[in-house]
């Protein structure tokens, strides 16, 4: 199955990339699609969202899922 | 109720007032409050900030801006809510968010506005990149503890 | 700082953007939390009030409010707070009092706001006569008690 | 002495007038003005301002005050 991956802001520079696709294996979750995208173990405090929503590392993937890390959020 | 981000410099007195000719019936509110957030050019100590990034998750900050606006109407008795939040580059003395909230009691439209701004600030996908004196500089948020704490306050 | 007592009708939005250019220094505010106050067409569930007149005690309601914003700048860090309070003859939809305070942080912003207007509702010498369908009506004040406990709240 | 005396919102209506000042004796308080602006006790909940600041009925009066007799307020 593929998902797509969004980095925001210091997420983004450190992966140097501000998407992509990518392929995982069927019950895969967001930790095992971390460990796919990265050497390095995720900063804490990573915030994780699945489909616009929040979630944690333990979720698990369905083709066509959009899942995006990013740093705790600085808005208002 | 309506949620816009957008990266267009705005008025939030000229918002506001249009915003309420448009969609509050007449003599019905008694009261709103308003929340403005400004850019400041210090931060933590620092000044001579020049200039602000704001980078956001599109999609998903209108989403849960609107979600947070909901809960607000579905928890006090508020007749109506406006939200406008700025992305991408932003200038001292600038506003960066807009919060209005307009109900019959004044009570809850205090307490709606509050929650709806803090909620922004703790959980709302912005992020801030400040142009300090040394340089760009990533604004750290909370953590999670922290933010969870400031919510409830 | 500033209070302004006036009959004439004003427009709370151009008052507070004014009030900012002229009087805050930009880029050093955070936040600025407004109150409007509005009349309503309905009140203690009487519906159809066509008219208000607001009665005042001149001098003492400057004065009294000049003192609780006083007193808001010194209990909380905020940088101003500017007030304006119509008397006389009050239509449906028009506005009644602003509140407008400027501060580094919003919560200092939210708390002196949600205290000036508290106290102006429960202390300052303003008296409110509706009219009524059945005839012209002074609103009841709350006794002192209620108002004590108000005012904490 | 003399003191000024002002009648706010229904205490007007009831006074049937909006200002008068009156004569005191030496040491009154604002009990034996009201005592002698009426015949009747004050009505429950009356505010009482002397020199525009908020007091009791106890209060001792001198020449040339202003005492102001009103109900609870209704403002904002």
């Amino acid at each position: 199955m593929k998902v797509s991956v969004k980095y925001f802001a210091n997420m983004r520079d450190r992966m140097g990339r501000a998407d992509e696709t990518v392929e995982l294996d069927e019950g895969a979750t967001v930790a095992s699609l971390w460990a796919k995208v990265s050497d390095e173990p995720m900063p804490e405090n990573t915030l994780i969202a699945v489909n616009m929503e929040y979630t944690n590392t333990e979720e698990a993937l369905k083709d066509g899922d959009e899942v995006a890390f990013f740093p705790p959020v600085t808005g208002g | 109720m309506k949620v816009v981000v957008q990266e267009a410099l705005f008025d939030p007195w000229e918002e506001v007032r249009n915003y309420q000719q448009q969609n509050l019936p007449r003599g019905k509110h008694g009261g709103s409050v308003i929340f403005v957030g400004t850019m400041r050019d210090f931060n933590e100590g620092v000044d001579g900030i020049s200039r602000m990034y704001l980078d956001h998750y599109p999609g998903m900050t209108e989403k849960h801006i609107e979600r947070v606006c909901e809960d607000a109407m579905n928890e006090w008795d508020i007749m109506d809510a406006y939200v406008v939040h700025r992305v991408g580059e932003i200038n001292p003395d600038e506003p960066i968010v807009l919060v209005a909230v307009w109900s019959r009691h004044r009570a809850m439209a205090f307490d709606a506005c509050r929650f709806i701004i803090n909620d922004l600030k703790h959980r709302a996908p912005f992020w801030k990149r400040e142009q300090r004196p040394e340089g760009e500089h990533w604004v750290e948020g909370n953590t999670a503890d922290e933010r969870a704490a400031r919510i409830a306050s």
